[in-house]
Formats: structure tokens, C-alpha cells, sequence
């Protein structure tokens, strides 16, 4: 199959981040934007870009046909759906391989059989891979009440559709069993079309570790290490590493066996990632399969040096992978930590809005992947991450004394954003020892107590601008410039765009 | 230019002057000659007894409209304070701490997907008053303190911008 | 030796890259700054600055006393010199170590034996090292034309002090000795205060490949491979790779042991560079050593995986090396581009002033380490270097073709630079074989001939600032703005600066 | 608002319409709808024909001062040209094409070394006039023409600005 011209079915970072690989290997770009996104940063580094509707992604990103007619306009002879969006529907990926264009990602029948996670769950028990104990199908209100007594409180609600920690709901006591399983039906009803919930036993301090897999379309399938996501925010993962700290040679190889037992079961093609929970004793339980790239793929990228994007191109070419298990480097340690526009004190409200200054951290064994730049409007109907901060070094606590570093140089303003709470992390002592659970952030510990030494700085530049304002409107003739708070001026040269 | 600086719950007079060019930070009645220099807009490079710190300053929104509110990032992390005229701080009655009642606005934009209480109701400090969805996650919206729901600007479906008035409470003894 | 508190005697992005490992490392870092560098990023990023004087760097940088002072004010023991400046300055090395502040760098010695061309060249063929035929002292003008006649034109003027290309002149014919030899003195005495200049044979298009090595304290010394660095403009490196394509592995250990005996010989310490020629045969002649860290180590880091300014703090510390020479790594390709204020078209020139826009790539195995900062001052005095650009890749085409994507990204407004002319040699056929040699520039190729495809929607953009001028013009009352060139009130935010 | 593209040698009939909101590029009479966003201060988000397309434009000093000169970085490089009002190109001459004397300006502030011409010499195409330093750097300044040394504005150890006066050139027939 071809893949000369991809159009990129997504947006923010993700896009970008596949722009830069097609430039890098000649093959030329087509972006989509929904009409909130005329301005965002994928439009402005795509080689073509169309517009496919309204904000709502339901009305843009998610419009199968929308995307053929830009495929037939634009010529593109492949779609990378990125994540999220379109990544994982069978549908759309067979309505693109109908209309004669490469879907970079799996078999549909793939996505099929991992797209529910009961189903999924099917599979892994019939390829001889771990699951947590829990009840596969959903249910009613009243019979998951049941099973959850059966199973045993403390329990975790699940859609079956679901994924990103969207109409997820840990369940401690049977009285808050009713309103925590109606607003995992809302979330999965709003998120994936689909209100359908089940229930698993909930494994106490559970650490989130995931195996990164790859195969082709000649049933070569390898594992490229494994990824420890256990530090997460309402189920959402906020701090990726490779490899884990919790990981031993046996326990990684082992694991990685397990994971190509699942990818050979459903005859995967493309990346792929089996997500395992394990508790302290590194027991480890099948979680979900994501058929697509992960979010978290680059710290894979640091330990191996390879281009996860670049493989799936050669993969959709119908190529042979390039490297067999035993070539696949592990060297030094990665971190990656997901800059949100959000306020972490506010139990991570997202906060949308115009990004008013922008200042990404520099030097070595530093990457950043952004989707946005100064100026840049954050709206507020997708996504709030806005990019990924990684590094890499020799040892586990380099790579975060590196990152500690380097949020220190970032500078985002304009909107909230967790810059700051990512810093408390990596001086966080059991962060650095390396003692990790899904629950570590359930109590915000990172909320800034008292006055540092730079407050008296902060505070001077405040006096400053202060000062400055009362001195230019001494200067002005009384009734020029008003209407906009003077705070704003400032960054006037925002006014035009 | 005396200002009185609110930081959490810690209060301090402080005060910039500018004589000759030269620029000293008056801090609870000790002087420091200060070099500012605003090298990027909103971002300033700031040396000060020997040390050198940059500071990007962030204007935000401040329930007190005499006051200014500042979130302030450096390499150590972010501060958030308002700064006030000490004169109309004082006639305002002192403060920036948030009293009971008031009117509750929306942190951003966003739908009300649910609406869990009614105007005259009594509620509790912590209690759920709605629920908003915004970049696809639900997030409660929660009372500050206790009191009396004086009036409701939204029903179920409302669509908000920021700092829209959502809730207006009234302190419990006023209700 | 203690190193807590680090004064780094230098500006420019090499005092930002040392201020960044003294930050992964807890060492508190001191700026010195001269009067036109109030602003400068080095300053913005040290947790201290203090001024040393006025722009001319004979009055500031380079004035030993003045840095004392701030040793003794700020409590810094150790000096890190950058490159450049004081980094070969063994007079200076000296004062620092008898006023108890550990010096980063060789011991005065070795600076001595290595800071005379002529002197090091003596100690490399004492120590066995090949050399380059040529008259090793400095003498008079009419003996300097006897010698190069005798040794046979094309011949190189050096100047013994110099370095950087500076006091470099090649001479293909005996009529064009005296003026070159006039601009060598000349440039030499400006540049290093002495206008001693030696002569040599000059090799048929040589390629300029050196060996990165370094040495502790307790005589233990390792090469960390080599870099190419024949892409030359006016005899200054411009690109530099890691490793060298013209290098074999029986070569790269030739080379290497050759480097370790001349490091020995000096009882070397710290990070150093033994540059060679080497002709098209693979027989390589010692040029001179650097008793420093060089521009380029960003090549060797990215393939070594090592941070070299972390290994001179430890030897400065009385560490011994981390590594033996076996466990050196060695992986991929890495490249990078010299981002200069200068105009390619015309022969180079320095192009200070402000920068009005600034937009450094992303994304993986890119590194920028840069030293400006949008709306900062290119300030005349300096060398105009404002960043360096490496990329590294599983192969030498896949680290260019990188590096072609993020030049492409590369965005700086305000001055003139040499982004532009770095894409075309990326793209150059010659290069991207890996047919090196340092006169490879010496024909202008890469000056833009016709229209590309883009030209189109750049007269675009240029029409609409001039529309949106003249509809602002009409708006406006007669008389207001003027003074002013209307496409620079654009920019308006930097007037305040 | 027509104008005349000069790009090297090339020249160009252009036009940028606003109608109702949208932009057309006439370019040498073809008609093309463009969509154009400055998406940060002098960079240009552009769509046109299906491709998109990032510019940086950057005023740049010409020497004709009835034309707009411009530097502009793309993904591809660098384009120099400039727009002159037809009306007015056509008074001056037409083109922006560099005759033979003039004023030569110095292109970066530094200092004279040497100068090596004298006042009413004549001097051949690439001949060296002086000898500039900046940035640590010797930089020969050649004649851009032949020609007759008119006047000189500096000597030796003066130091120039940027696009100060350092050498006016009389054509050979001038002379």
C-alpha cells in the first residue's frame, strides 16, 4: 500500500508530532481543522489543510465522510487517526480501506475484538494472559450492584467503551454505589455514545504499567518494553516513565510475552499497547489493549531510539518490521510529564483560553511536543493537553532532576496550567524513590504552602506593572483607551488576531 | 505607591519607588535596591540582593475589584497574590479573604449538564450545586460555604463563558 | 575540590548550556554580564548576575580582576570559561586557582604547552603524533616567505595564538603573500593581542576530523570518538557531525590513541579536542589541540549519550572518569548547525540587531541550545553565534533529513541568519554522500537562483501587511504615528524594552 | 492596490483584493481566493490552491524608498523582493535594479580598519574600498561597480552604524 500523501485525522500535539515525522521521510501532509481550529498549529505545519466543519468534533473530527472528501480532494492515499478521535473505530478504519486509502493502525476486526473491554477481556483469558477478577458483561443498575457485593467493595466501574479514564468511578462503600455509577453512565454516554458500565475488583495501590507492542502485516509481532503510567489524576495518566521502576528483567520479559500473546490472538497489525495492572508482589493482570499509538509513546521512543511513527508508516506500506526482538535497545531512563491547560488547585478544572506567552524549555535530552504557541487560542471543546514534556538520562533520577530543570525554564501564561505541580512531583520523595499506585495523587499534597524566596520577586514585578499603569494613565488624556482593563494593553498585539 | 500585598492568609505592606531611574522595594519597612528589567512583555528579569530570579507575570481576574490579582510563574513555581491600595482596602473593610455569600461564577466555559439544587435552598459547605461539562469531563461544582440559594442564573442545558454568574448564595444568618 | 557555586565567565548560549547541568546537577550558578548584556539569557537563567563593565569584552569578559571580585562577592568557588574568552587563558586559570577557586578546565600547564601553535606542535611529534609538514616558528616576514617557497604553494598562514579561524589565511601564489599575510597579522594582533603568524603546507581538500578526549586528575584518559567538522566558511566550522563518514573503526582507534598520547603527554585534565587534517587516503596529520570544551560537544553527547559539561565538573571535583574507554558508547548519527547572525549571501556578514521573532523547533532528537530570546539584542560586539541546532538519527541520512525538517521549522525575524543556507547544504548532494572537505564552500552554491513554489504566498503576506498599512494610514487623524516606519509598529511591543 | 513585484530579475504585476471579507490574489492577471491569517505578530498562517503554507515576513531596508522591501522565511527558505506602487516605479525609472553610483551604507555597525581608496580615485567592479571589523570579524568592502570615488564619509578608525554613509561612487561616465 502507498503512503505518499496522509491525511491527518486529529489535531493539537498528536498532529504535529506525525507532520514531523512525514516531513522527515518526503511524504507530504493534509490537515483537517474544525472552524475553532483555522488558527492551531497542525493547519500551520501541514502542507495542505481543509476545513471540516464546526467546532463540536462530532460535526468535524468524528465525520468519516468529511475525511473521505478531503482524502478525494487532496489526494491523500493514507489517514493517521493519531489518538483518541477515530484512532479505535472499526467503522471509520473500513470505510477509509473501502475507498481504496491505507489506514495507518490495525485490522478493523482487531479494533473489533479489544474495542470492548469485556470483550477484550475474552480474548486475553483465552490466550492465556492474567485479567483482574471482576464480571465481563454489563449489566443493569440493580445486577452491578449484585456483583459488586459478590466481587467485594472496594470495586472499579468501567465503560465498556471507554478509555482516558472517561466513565471510570472507584467504588469504596455500597452508599455511594448509585450516584458513582450514574455519573459513569453520563461520562460514557457523553464520551462514547454508549452508557454501558462494568465492574472488576479493584486491586489496592495498583501500579498502571503498559507494554508498548508492534507487528506487521506478516505476523512478525515484538514488544518494545514496557511504560509505568501509575501517576494519574481522576484516572487520567499525568506522568509516563520507561522503563519502570517496578520492572525486573524477569518481570519485562514475562510481561512482554503475555502482551504478543494477546496481539497474536487478535492477529494485531501496527502499534499497539497492553495495559497491565500489578500490585506490590508484581503480580500482573491484563487491563485493556489500545489499538493505536499511545500518548505516552515518546518516552518508548527515548529508551529504544526508534520512530514509533515512522514504524507504523512502514507497517501500513505492508513492510517488514525493521528490527526482531533481541535488537530492540533499552538504554537510560525517560520521563514525560502532559503540560494541561488546567488548574491542578481546583481539582483540575480545565481552563481554556488564549495562551498569552509561551516559552518552551531548551538543551539536551529535552523534547517537547506541543500543539499550541503564543497566541494560540485554547478552545475549549477539546482536549485540554496542550503538549508533552519529555527527557531522557542515564539513570532514572537524572531523567527527573533533567525534568525538574526543564519545567523550571517553561513559561506558559495566560492560562492556568500544571507546570507547577509537575515541579512538586519530581522533588516528591516517593516519586523519586520510585513508589508508585493509581492512587498517589488522591490527596494534594502539592498545594504550595507558604512563601517561597522568589515571592518577593513575584511581587516586586507585579509593583512594577502596577506603577507603570498608574503612570501611564497620569500621562493619557482622560478618556483614551478605556473600556479594557489596563492589565491587557500589554498584550495588545493579540487584539488583531 | 504603598500596596497592601495579600498572599494566602498573610498580609504585608509593600511599596516600589522610582527615584532618579533607580528602583527600590520597600518590604515591611526594609529598603532593597532593585534591577527590573521587563525583557520579554509580561516576563521580567529581576536582580535583586545578589540573587537573580525571572518572573513571568500573569494579570488574573480578582473577586476584589479595588484590588489587582497577580499569578506569577519563576523556576520554583507559581504565586498567586492581589495587591491593593491600602486606602481602599481599608475602607472596604479590610482584606481579600472570600466572606460567605456572594455571587458564584463559572471557572470556564462549558454546559450544565445537572443541576442539583433549588433557589431558597439551605446548603452545605462542600455540597454539589451543579455539574459542568467542558473539554469532556464532568466536574462538580461545589459550595464554598454554607448558606441559602438566593438565585439561580442557570437551569439545566445553560451553556456558560468564564466568570459567568452561575449560583448567588446567601450567607446563612442573611437567608 | 569543592564545586558548589559555579561563576560562569562567559555569555551566549554556552553559559546557558553550563547553567543547565549546574541545575540537574543542585550547583548554584553566577552570571557576570558587561553593560550591553543586562538582558542576555545568560542572566535570565543564572540564580546570580553581577555586572563586570562595559560591552567591549577587553573591558569586562576578559578582565581576570573584575571576575575575582565577583568570586568573592557571590561565594563561587569554581569558574567555569565556556569556550572562547578566558577557556585557554592559563595566566587566568592560574589566578583563579591561587585564590583558592577551583578552575574548570586543564591545569595552567597543559594551556601553555597547547597555546602556542608551534609549541604543541613540538609536543606532538615528541609524543609520536603525525604532523602536518611545515616550519614550526614564528619569524619575519621576508623568512615566512623564504619557508613557504620552500615548502611549496598552496601554503596557510597561522597565527601561533589563534584559533577559530581567526589569522587564517590560505596562500595559493607567491603574489598573494604580503596582503595576506598583512590581514593575518592584523587580524591576529586584534584578535589575540600578538601578531605572530607561522606557515605550513596546505593539504588538498582536507577534512577537518577531531577527537573529543578527557582526562582526570589521576591520569586516567579516554577519547569519546570523533566529529567532522570540514564545513568550513572563511576557514570558521559552520557544521559539525558525530561521527565522521569518512572515519573507519581501525581509523577512529588510530586516531584516538594518537589523541590519548599527546593528552598524556601534557598530563592532561578535563575536556579537550586533538583536531587532525586528514586527506582522502585516511592518513590524518595533528592540526592542534583545544584545551577546552568546544562549540561542537553537543554531536559527541548526543551520540555518547554522556553530558560533558557534567564530566568537567566531576574532574574539577577530583572524580575519576565514569567510564573506561570500552564502556563508551557509541549510537547513531548526530549533526549540527551553527545558527549565526550573519548574511550567507554576502560573504558572511555579522548581522546584529534585535531579534523581532523567534520560534525554535520541537520535537524528537532535536536539541536547540540557544542563547537569545525573542525581542532580544544581537549586540555588536560578540561573536554572532545565537544557537546551535543538533539532531540525531539511527543514521547519518535520517540525522540530516532531521535536521532539514527542523531548520524548515526554524523561525527568526529581525536579523539576517543562515537557517536558509544551512537547508540548502542539507539538501546538497555532496554533503549528504558525505564527500567532505573544508574548502567545500569556497563556491557559493547555495545562493537562491529562480522562485520556488512557495514564492507565491509569501508576495501574499507582503501584500496584505502593505493593505492593512494603508487601510490603518486612512483610518487614521493626519499627523498621528509618524516618525515611525509603519512595518515596524508591528513590533511595537519591543519599543518599551 | 496593485503593485510591481521585483524578485531578482523577475517583475511581477500583483494584487491583494478585500471584498466582503475575502482575499483574491491576482497574480499577472490569474485570480486565486486566499485565506490568509497573521497567526503571531508577522507570521502568516496561509491557505491557497489547497496548500498551506507559513510565512515570516520581516520589512527590510530597501534601497529604492519608493518600494516596500521584504525578507520572508518558509518552510523552504528565504525569499527577498519588493513591492513598489507601479505609478510611482514607473516615474523613477522602473525596477529596483542597482545602476552604477550611488551611495554606498555600511551593512552592520562596526569599525574602519583601513580604507584603501582615496577621493577621486577610480575604482574597477570588486575592488576593495575598506576594510570593516565587527563581531571579532575583518570584512572587505568591495565596489559593487567601476566608477569614481566621489566622497568619502569615514577614515580609518571611524565607527558606522548600520547603513551609515561610507563611500559615494560616481558611474565612469560621471567622472
Amino acid at each position: 500500500m502507498p503512503v505518499t500523501k496522509v491525511l491527518i485525522a486529529n489535531r493539537g500535539e498528536i498532529a504535529c508530532r506525525v507532520i514531523r515525522t512525514c516531513r522527515e521521510m518526503g511524504i507530504r501532509t493534509v490537515a483537517v481543522y474544525s472552524e475553532a481550529d483555522r488558527a492551531a498549529l497542525h493547519v500551520r505545519m501541514a502542507d495542505e489543510a481543509y476545513c471540516i466543519g464546526p467546532a463540536p468534533a462530532r460535526e468535524s473530527y468524528l465525520v468519516v465522510e468529511k475525511l473521505l472528501d478531503v482524502c478525494r480532494r487532496s489526494g491523500a492515499d493514507a489517514v493517521h487517526p493519531g489518538y483518541g478521535f477515530l484512532s479505535e473505530n472499526a467503522e471509520a478504519a473500513r470505510a477509509f480501506e473501502a475507498a481504496g486509502v491505507t489506514f495507518i493502525g490495525p485490522r478493523p476486526e482487531s479494533i473489533v475484538s479489544m474495542g470492548s473491554k469485556t470483550a477484550a477481556r475474552e480474548v486475553a483469558i483465552a490466550a492465556g494472559c492474567p485479567v483482574v477478577p471482576g464480571v465481563q458483561e454489563t449489566m443493569s443498575d440493580e445486577d452491578l450492584l449484585v456483583a459488586s457485593t459478590k466481587i467485594g467493595f472496594p470495586v472499579m466501574l468501567k465503560a465498556a467503551m471507554g478509555g482516558g479514564g472517561k466513565g471510570m468511578r472507584l467504588v469504596h462503600k455500597p452508599e455511594d454505589f448509585a450516584s458513582s455509577l450514574a455519573r459513569a453512565r453520563g461520562e460514557a454516554l457523553s464520551s462514547f455514545g454508549d452508557d454501558s458500565v462494568y465492574v472488576e475488583k479493584a486491586i489496592v495501590q495498583p501500579r498502571h504499567i503498559e507494554i508498548q507492542i508492534f507487528s506487521d502485516a506478516h505476523g512478525n509481532h515484538v514488544y518494545l518494553h514496557e511504560r509505568e503510567c501509575s501517576v494519574q489524576r481522576r484516572h487520567q495518566k499525568v506522568i509516563e516513565e520507561a522503563p519502570s521502576p517496578h520492572v525486573t528483567p524477569e518481570m519485562r520479559k514475562a510481561m512482554g510475552e503475555a502482551a504478543l500473546k494477546v496481539a497474536r490472538a487478535v492477529n494485531y497489525r501496527g502499534a499497539g499497547t497492553i495495559e497491565f495492572l500489578a500490585d506490590a508482589d508484581r503480580n500482573f493482570y491484563f487491563l485493556e489493549m489500545n489499538t493505536r499509538l499511545q500518548v505516552e509513546h515518546p518516552v518508548t521512543e527515548w529508551i529504544t531510539g526508534l520512530d514509533l511513527v515512522k514504524w507504523q508508516i512502514l507497517v501500513a506500506r505492508g513492510e517488514k518490521l525493521p528490527l526482531t526482538q533481541e535488537q530492540i535497545p533499552l538504554h537510560g531512563w525517560a520521563m514525560e510529564c502532559r503540560v494541561y491547560a488546567e488548574d491542578p488547585d481546583k481539582n483540575f478544572m480545565p481552563s481554556p483560553g488564549r495562551i498569552t506567552f509561551l516559552k518552551a524549555p531548551g538543551g539536551r535530552n529535552v523534547r517537547d511536543d506541543s500543539g499550541v504557541y503564543e497566541g494560540a487560542e485554547v478552545p475549549m471543546f477539546y482536549d485540554p493537553m496542550i503538549s508533552k514534556l519529555s527527557t531522557w538520562g542515564p539513570t532514572r533520577i537524572e531523567a527527573i532532576d533533567r525534568m525538574r530543570a526543564a519545567l523550571g525554564e517553561y513559561r506558559i501564561g495566560g492560562i492556568r496550567h500544571n507546570i507547577a505541580f509537575h515541579e512538586v512531583l519530581m522533588e516528591h520523595e516517593p516519586f523519586r524513590k520510585g513508589d508508585l499506585h493509581t492512587g498517589m495523587l488522591d490527596k494534594p499534597f502539592w498545594k504550595k504552602k507558604g512563601p517561597g524566596p522568589d515571592l518577593q520577586f513575584a511581587v516586586a514585578a507585579a509593583l512594577l506593572h502596577d506603577l507603570e499603569s498608574e503612570e501611564r494613565r497620569a500621562a493619557q488624556p482622560a478618556g483614551s483607551g478605556e473600556g479594557k482593563p489596563d492589565a491587557w494593553k500589554h498584550w495588545g498585539r493579540f487584539n488583531r488576531l | 505607591m504603598k500596596r497592601t500585598l495579600t498572599f494566602g492568609k498573610e498580609q504585608h505592606e509593600v511599596e516600589l519607588l522610582r527615584q532618579d531611574g533607580a528602583l527600590t522595594l520597600v518590604w515591611e519597612g526594609e529598603a532593597h535596591p532593585i534591577d527590573i528589567r521587563e525583557v520579554e512583555p509580561g516576563c521580567y528579569s529581576i536582580l535583586m540582593d545578589g540573587r537573580s530570579v525571572e518572573v513571568l507575570l500573569d494579570p488574573a481576574k480578582s473577586p476584589d475589584p479595588d484590588a489587582h490579582a497577580f499569578r506569577v510563574m519563576v523556576y520554583d513555581g507559581v504565586y498567586e497574590f492581589a495587591l491593593a491600595d491600602p486606602r481602599r482596602a481599608l475602607l472596604a473593610g479590610g482584606g481579600a479573604g472570600a466572606g460567605a455569600g456572594g455571587t458564584l461564577t463559572s471557572p470556564m466555559p462549558g454546559k450544565v449538564v445537572k443541576l442539583l439544587v433549588a433557589a431558597g435552598e439551605a446548603v452545605q459547605e462542600g455540597q454539589t450545586l451543579l455539574i459542568l461539562e467542558a473539554m469532556k469531563m464532568q466536574n462538580e461544582y461545589k459550595s464554598p460555604s454554607a448558606g441559602t440559594v438566593a438565585k439561580l442564573y442557570v437551569q439545566e442545558g445553560s451553556t456558560v463563558e468564564t466568570a459567568s454568574p452561575m449560583v448567588e448564595l446567601a450567607a446563612p444568618d442573611a437567608g
